[in-house]
C-alpha cells in the first residue's frame, strides 16, 4: 500500500511536463494545434516517440518500452494538463492496447513497432452511431469469403480516425459468431473527419466491402478482450481528466487571487472561496480513485479492473461535471471564450466521459453488481 | 384562490396559441423547436411578423404598439410563444431599449427610433459590460466628452451578444469622472457605422460567434442621442435590468426542450434512472412555472417582484440541467458536435455538447446567479 | 388563475394564527404540551371546536362548516409555523376525509358532528407495520359473522391514535374483496402510545376480534376513495410543511443577523448569506407547488388531485430537506437542541414525510407516469 | 505505487482483525452494529479490554502504553476496529487530553494521570465551547484568578459531550485577560467533583441527552493542575484539535452502517433507485477511505496534512447522507422512534429519525463544514 511515485516516475513526469510545455506552455498554441489538418502536432508526437512514450505500454519484444500502467497514467495526466490534442490515449492505449491484447507475436511487433516510433497512428472502430460502451460489436459485420474477410457497416465516432493509418475495427463475426477484433488499413474505407466539442478530432467510418485483416486467431470471440482494453482506457482516461481538473481547480484558485470586482480581488467574496474549496475536496477524492484504479490494473484481474473502470468513471464524471462547471462560473464571462483554457478544459472533461462512459452508464453498471457484495473492499 | 383561467384568459390563451403558428413560418419555428440556430434573417422576419399582428410589443406603451394587457396575459404570451418555437422578439429591442426611449426619451427620439426598433428595422446592440467591469458594472470606463454639441467616446465594450448584426448600440458610458461612480454615468445611442467603432468577434467554446467586442476610437455622438439627462444612465440602467417581471425565467422553452428530448431518447427512456431524471425535471419546471404565475400575480405598479431572482436563478439551472441529461442521453453520439449534416449521428445528440457548454452562460450573464443570491439576501431577506 | 387570499381568507388566517400564538407564541409551550398526557393542548383543541376549524372542511348537514381545500390549508399552514401537536392532520383532515367520503349520511352526521364539536377525536389506521402508503389494507382483515363485522390485526404507526375515541380503519374484506373502511371504539382495541421524532404522538394498535361497523355500504371495496383521502391528506400535509419551512426561513435568517462571531453578526459571512438566499429560493418554489396542489382539490378530478398529491409530495420532500438541514447547519450547535424550534421543525418536517410520502415514493410514482404525457401543464 | 498491503501490514491487519472480535464482547459489538445506544460500562468495560491488550491507545508515546506502529497501521487498527462494532476508545482521552499532557504535562502529571487516562479509570470531558463562543473559540470568557497557589474558576462551559458521565474536565480558561485574546488563554485539569461544578445536560432533539453545560462557580483548581505554562493554553487546544490525522471520518463505520442497511432493507433493494442511491454511497465512502489512505501515506513528522479537512468534510457529509437514505427506507416505520422494544417496527427503522438528526451534529461540532472549507481554502489553496 503506497501511494507514491518513485524516482523514475518522477522523472518520466518532469521529463513529458517539460516536453509538453514546451509546445502548449500557452493555450495559443494549442489553439492553432487543433486549427491545423491533423488536429495535433506531428513535431511532438515525433518528440513523445523519441522519449518512448508511445511505446510505453508494450513489450520490448514489440518495440516498446514494457511500463506499468502507473506510468502510462502519469504521462495521461500531463497531457489532460495542457489540453494536448494528441490522440494518445486513442491511438496507443486503445488501439494499440487492443493489438498488444489480442494480436499475434508478428501482428505487435509489426503495428506496436511502428506506432510506438511513430511511423503510423492507429484508431479504434468500436462505436456505432448511437451506439453506447458496448463491446458486442453492433455497426460493422465481418464476412469471411475464402480466406478473405471483408467489413461492413459504420463506426463513429472513431476518435483519432481522422488521421489513423490503420484501424483496429471490432466487428460482429458471421453465424452470431461474437466479436472479433480486425485490421483494416486506412485507403481500404472512406471516412469523414470532424471535431468534437473540445477540438479533438474524430471521424465516422465506413466499411463497405472493406479489406480486414484479423488480429489474433481468426474467428475467434474476442469480446472479453475488448472489454478488459475499454476499461484500462476508461482508467487512462481518468487519470486524463485529472490532469484536466487540477489545471482547472489551479487557473480558479489563481483567478479568484488576481481578478478585481467592485474594487477587491475575488477572494475576499467568502461565497467563491467556499466554492473553490469544494473543487478542492472534489478534485482529491477523484485523484484517490484515480491512483487507486490505476493500481488496480497491475493485479491483473480483468473482473477487479472492470469494476475500478466503473469506479473511477462514475468518479470523475461527478468530479468533472462539477469542477467543470464551476470552473467556468468563478471566472466568469471569460470562461466561456475560446481564447481562455478554462472552458475548453470543461469540454474536454465532457468529451472523455462521453466517449468512455458517462455518470450515468457507470452507475447503472455499478447498481447492477450493487447487491452482490457486503463491502466494497478498497485493498 | 383559484386554478383556472377565466374565460376571457382562456379565450386569450387561444387566440395567442392561433396567432403563433399562423402567423410564424413553420420552418422558422422547427428550427427554434429542434434548437438549431436561427439566421439574422429569420429574426428580423419573425418579429416584423409578429409585429404586424401586435404580437412583438405588447408591453410596451400602447401609443408606440403596446397592448393593453394584464400581466397574466403578457405571462400567456410569453409562454405560448416559446410553446410554439416562436423566436422571443430581440431583447435588446423589446425589452431593453424600447421601454427606455419610451419612458426617458425625448419626443424626438421616440418618433425617430420606436417604430423602427418594434419592426427590428433597427438592430440594437448592448454596450454595458466592458473587461474590467462585469458584474461590478458601475466600475465602467469607457469616457464621452462633450466636443461642442458633440460627445467623444473612447474605450471599450464586451460580451455584446449579436453584436455583429447590430447597426446601433445603446452604450453606458462616463460623462463625468470627477463625481461619485454611479453618478458620472450617461446613456447614449450610438450609430455603429460611425467611424471608429470596431466590433471583434469572440469565439466561444461551443463554436460559436455570439458575443463580440466593440471598440470606440474618437466616435463622435451628436448631443440629441443622449437618453435623459446627463448623469442618469445608472438610473436608466437599473430601470431597463429590472425592467421585466414577465419572462425572466425561460420556462416554456426549458419545458419544450425536455419533451423534445423525451421524445427523441426513444429506449432510453424505459430506463428507470433516466425517468427518474426527467420526472424531477419536470417537476422542478412546474414549480419555476408556477412561481413565474405567482410573480405576476402579485407583481403591480411597475415595480418588479423581489422574487425575479428566483426565478433567474432556478430558471438557468434548470435550463442547464436539462442540457446535462440531453448530453448523458446522446453520450458517444455528442462526440459529433461539429460534423456536418451528413453525420449518421442524429440531429440533437450532435448539438448536445454544444448546447450544454453554451448555456454555461445562462449563469453568467445578465446578472450572474451570485448576483441573484446577493439580491435575495440582501433586498428579500435583509441580510 | 388567482394565487391571492380573500379577504375571508386572511382574516381565518389571522383568527387562526392569533389563536395558536396565544398557546404555542413560546416554543417552552410546545414542549410542555407534547410532555402532557394527551400530547397536545386539549383547551386549545376545544377553541379550535369553537371556531369552526375542526368542522372546516364537513359540510354544514354533517356539524361542520363546509369550507374549501384552500381555508383548510390555511389552517394546516398556520399549525405548521408554530409545530403544533395537534392531530388536526390525523384526526380532522385524515380520518374525518374518510367518514366524510364514504360515511352514510347517519354517519357523517354522527362522527363528523361530534368531531366538528370536539367531543371525540378520530384517527385512521390505515398502515401496518413496515407499510409503506398503499390504499389496500394488508395489516388489517375484516371477517362477517352473521351481521356482525371484526376486525383482526395491527395498524402502526397510527398517527393521533393514542388519543383517539374512535379509529378509521382500512382491512382487507372477505374473499379478497378490496378493502373497506370500518369504525371501531377505542375500547374494542389494544394500543400502545408512542411520540414520533417530533414529540407528536402515534400509537400502534392492535384489532383482536374488534368489534368493527362499516362505513357506507358494507363489503364494498373502497381503495379508490382511500386512495384520494391521502391524497388529500398529502397536500394538507404539505401546507403544514409550507408553513414548518418558513418559520425555519424566518429563524434563520434572524439569527444570522443577530448571532456574533468573531466580533461580527453572522451576515456579514457572504458564504452563509447564500446558503439563506438558497433556503429562500427552495421556499418560494414550493410555496408555489403548495398552493397549486390546494387548488387542484376544488376541481373533484381524482386523478389530478393525485398527480397534485405526488408532485407537491415530492416538492416539499425535498425543499423540506434542505431546508431543515440547512436551519439547523446555519443554527450550528443550538440547532441541535430540544429548546429550541428550530431542530424540532427539521424533526416535524420529516415526520410529515414519513408518514404521508417521502420524495422516494413520489418520485417513483411519477417516474411510472413520465412517458404518459408530453408535458405537464400548471393550467 | 502499490495497492497491496505489505506482508507485515497484512498480518498486522489479519492480527487486529482477530483481537478486536476476541477482546471486546459480542454484546457490546452488536450494539455499535446494530446504531443502539452503549452505556457509560460499556464504553469503559470495551476500553479495559482494548487496553489490557495494548489496543487503546497505540498513537500514545510508547512509555505511556503507545505502540511504535506506522500511520497506516494505525489506520488499520481504526478501520478494523470500526467494522468489528468495538467501540473507538473515548477521544477526550484517547485522542484529546492523553497525547496533550504526554506533550506538555510535567512528569508528575503524566504518572498522575496517563495510566488512568489510557484505561478509563478517569471518563475526561472537555471543557472549551462557551454560549458565545462556539466556531469562534478564542473569544471564551470563563475566568481563572490566581489566588495563593490555586486558580478561581468562574464561566460557563456548553456542548460538553458526555459531561454526565466526566471525572474530570480539560478546561480552557481565560487566565490573563489584558492581553490579545488568544495569548491569556490556559488550559487547567478539573476535578469535576469540586465544589461549584455544576453539569445541567441539554436536551437534544433526538430525544438523546449528549452533552452538557458545565457551570463553574469560584471553583478552586490546585495550581500544579495547570497544563504547560500559564498563556500556553491556544497552542496546546491548537495542537489537540490538529492532533488527528487517523480517523478524522468515520469511513468504517459508515461503511459498516451502509452495508447493515443493505441487508435490511430487503425487498427495496430491488429497487433501482435504491440501488443507485447505494452504488453511489458506496463509490463516495471508496473515495474517502482511500483519501484516507492517501492522507495516512503522505503525512510526516506529526504535522497533520492538510487534506484532513477534506476527510472531515466529506466524511460528515457521507455519514449524514447515509443516515438519510436510512430514514427513506424506513418510512412510515420510523415515526416509531420512541416506541418501545416490544414495537412492531423493526429497530433499525425506529432509530432511523432520531440517528438521522442526531447526525446533524456531526457537519457542525469539532469545527463545523463552513471551518473546514475555510481551512482548506485558506491554508491549501491559499485564498
Amino acid at each position: 500500500m503506497d501511494f507514491t511515485y518513485d524516482d523514475e516516475q518522477q522523472a518520466l513526469r518532469e521529463a513529458v511536463r517539460g516536453l509538453l510545455k514546451q509546445t502548449y506552455g500557452d493555450h495559443e498554441a494549442r489553439r492553432q494545434a487543433v486549427a491545423s489538418d491533423d488536429g495535433f502536432d506531428r513535431a511532438l508526437w515525433g518528440r513523445l516517440a523519441e522519449m518512448g512514450v508511445l511505446g510505453l505500454p508494450f513489450s520490448e519484444d514489440d518495440g516498446g518500452v514494457g511500463a506499468g500502467p502507473v506510468e502510462i497514467g502519469i504521462v495521461c495526466q500531463e497531457l489532460g494538463r495542457v489540453l494536448a490534442p494528441e490522440p494518445y490515449l486513442a491511438s496507443v492505449v486503445h488501439a494499440g492496447g487492443l493489438v498488444a491484447a489480442v494480436g499475434t507475436p508478428e501482428q505487435k511487433a509489426d503495428l506496436l513497432g511502428r506506432l510506438s516510433s511513430g511511423e503510423i497512428v492507429l484508431a479504434a472502430a468500436d462505436t456505432s452511431p448511437g451506439g453506447r460502451w458496448t463491446s458486442r460489436a453492433d455497426g460493422v459485420r465481418a464476412s469471411l469469403d475464402g480466406n478473405a474477410w471483408t467489413l461492413d457497416g459504420v463506426a463513429d465516432p472513431v476518435v483519432g480516425g481522422e488521421v489513423a493509418d490503420q484501424f483496429v475495427v471490432t466487428a460482429a463475426l458471421p453465424d452470431d459468431g461474437g466479436t472479433g477484433v480486425f485490421v483494416v488499413a486506412a485507403d481500404a474505407v472512406s471516412r469523414t473527419g470532424y471535431a468534437a466539442a473540445d477540438l479533438t478530432r474524430a471521424a465516422s467510418v465506413t466499411f463497405d466491402g472493406s479489406a480486414a485483416t484479423p488480429l489474433g486467431e481468426p474467428g475467434r470471440d474476442l469480446s472479453e478482450s475488448i472489454a478488459t482494453i475499454s476499461d484500462l482506457t476508461r482508467i487512462m482516461g481518468a487519470n486524463q481528466a485529472l490532469g484536466v481538473m487540477q489545471s482547472q481547480v489551479r487557473a480558479t484558485t489563481d483567478y479568484l487571487k488576481s481578478r478585481k470586482q467592485f474594487g477587491v480581488t475575488l477572494n475576499t467574496f467568502q461565497a467563491l472561496t467556499f466554492r473553490a474549496a469544494d473543487m478542492y475536496v472534489e478534485l482529491e477524492l477523484a485523484h484517490s480513485m484515480v491512483d487507486w484504479a490505476t493500481m488496480t490494473i497491475a493485479g491483473g484481474d480483468r473482473d477487479v479492473v472492470a469494476d475500478a473502470a466503473d469506479r473511477v468513471g462514475l468518479a470523475v464524471a461527478r468530479a468533472g461535471r462539477h469542477i467543470g462547471q464551476e470552473a467556468i462560473q468563478l471566472h466568469g464571462g471569460i470562461g466561456m471564450t475560446a481564447e481562455y483554457a478554462v472552458g475548453v478544459g470543461t469540454a474536454h472533461l465532457e468529451v472523455l466521459d462521453q466517449w468512455l462512459g458517462n455518470a450515468h452508464h457507470h452507475l447503472t453498471r455499478l447498481s447492477a453488481r450493487v447487491t452482490d457484495h457486503e463491502l466494497v473492499e478498497a485493498v | 384562490m383559484q386554478l383556472e383561467l377565466s374565460q376571457t384568459d382562456r379565450e386569450f390563451r387561444d387566440r395567442m396559441r392561433e396567432a403563433f403558428t399562423s402567423t410564424v413560418p413553420q420552418e422558422i419555428r422547427d428550427t427554434v423547436l429542434e434548437g438549431r440556430h436561427l439566421t439574422r434573417d429569420q429574426i428580423v422576419e419573425s418579429q416584423r411578423a409578429l409585429n404586424a399582428e401586435g404580437l412583438a410589443v405588447p408591453h410596451w406603451p400602447v401609443e408606440w404598439g403596446g397592448q393593453d394587457w394584464t400581466d397574466l396575459q403578457r405571462h400567456l404570451w410569453h409562454e405560448e410563444m416559446q410553446r410554439a418555437g416562436v423566436p422571443i422578439p430581440l431583447a435588446f429591442n423589446a425589452s431593453m431599449i424600447g421601454p427606455v426611449i419610451a419612458q426617458f426619451g425625448s419626443e424626438e427620439q421616440k418618433e425617430r427610433f420606436l417604430p423602427k426598433t418594434a419592426n427590428l428595422d433597427i438592430w440594437w446592440s448592448q454596450g454595458f459590460s466592458e473587461p474590467d467591469a462585469g458584474s461590478d458594472l458601475a466600475s465602467l470606463r469607457t469616457t464621452a466628452v462633450r466636443d461642442g454639441d458633440d460627445w467623444v467616446v473612447n474605450g471599450q465594450k464586451t460580451w455584446t451578444t449579436l453584436g455583429q448584426h447590430g447597426d446601433w448600440i445603446f452604450t453606458l458610458v462616463r460623462t463625468d469622472p470627477e463625481v461619485k461612480k454611479q453618478a458620472g454615468i450617461s446613456m447614449l445611442l450610438i450609430d455603429m457605422t460611425s467611424p471608429g467603432v470596431e466590433v471583434r468577434p469572440i469565439e466561444l467554446i461551443d463554436g460559436g460567434h455570439e458575443v463580440n467586442e466593440v471598440w470606440f476610437s474618437d466616435v463622435r455622438v451628436p448631443g440629441d442621442l443622449l437618453v435623459g439627462e446627463p448623469g442618469e444612465g445608472w438610473t436608466i440602467a437599473k430601470f431597463l435590468l429590472g425592467n421585466e417581471r414577465v419572462g425572466v425565467a425561460p420556462v416554456g422553452a426549458t419545458k419544450r426542450a425536455l419533451a423534445t428530448l423525451k421524445a427523441t431518447a426513444g429506449d432510453l427512456m424505459d430506463d428507470p434512472l433516466v425517468r427518474a431524471r426527467v420526472a424531477e425535471l419536470e417537476n422542478d419546471l412546474l414549480a419555476l412555472e408556477l412561481t413565474a404565475l405567482r410573480v405576476v400575480a402579485h407583481s403591480a405598479g411597475g415595480e418588479p417582484h423581489p422574487a425575479s431572482s428566483v426565478l433567474k436563478l432556478r430558471g438557468t439551472v434548470l435550463q442547464q440541467a436539462v442540457s446535462e441529461l440531453a448530453l448523458d442521453l446522446a453520450g458517444p453520439a455528442s462526440l459529433a458536435s461539429r460534423a456536418e449534416d451528413d453525420s449518421p449521428q442524429e440531429g440533437w445528440a450532435r448539438r448536445a455538447a454544444p448546447t450544454y457548454l453554451n448555456l454555461r452562460k445562462a449563469s453568467i450573464y445578465g446578472g450572474s446567479n451570485e448576483i441573484q443570491r446577493q439580491i435575495i439576501s440582501r433586498t428579500i431577506l435583509g441580510l
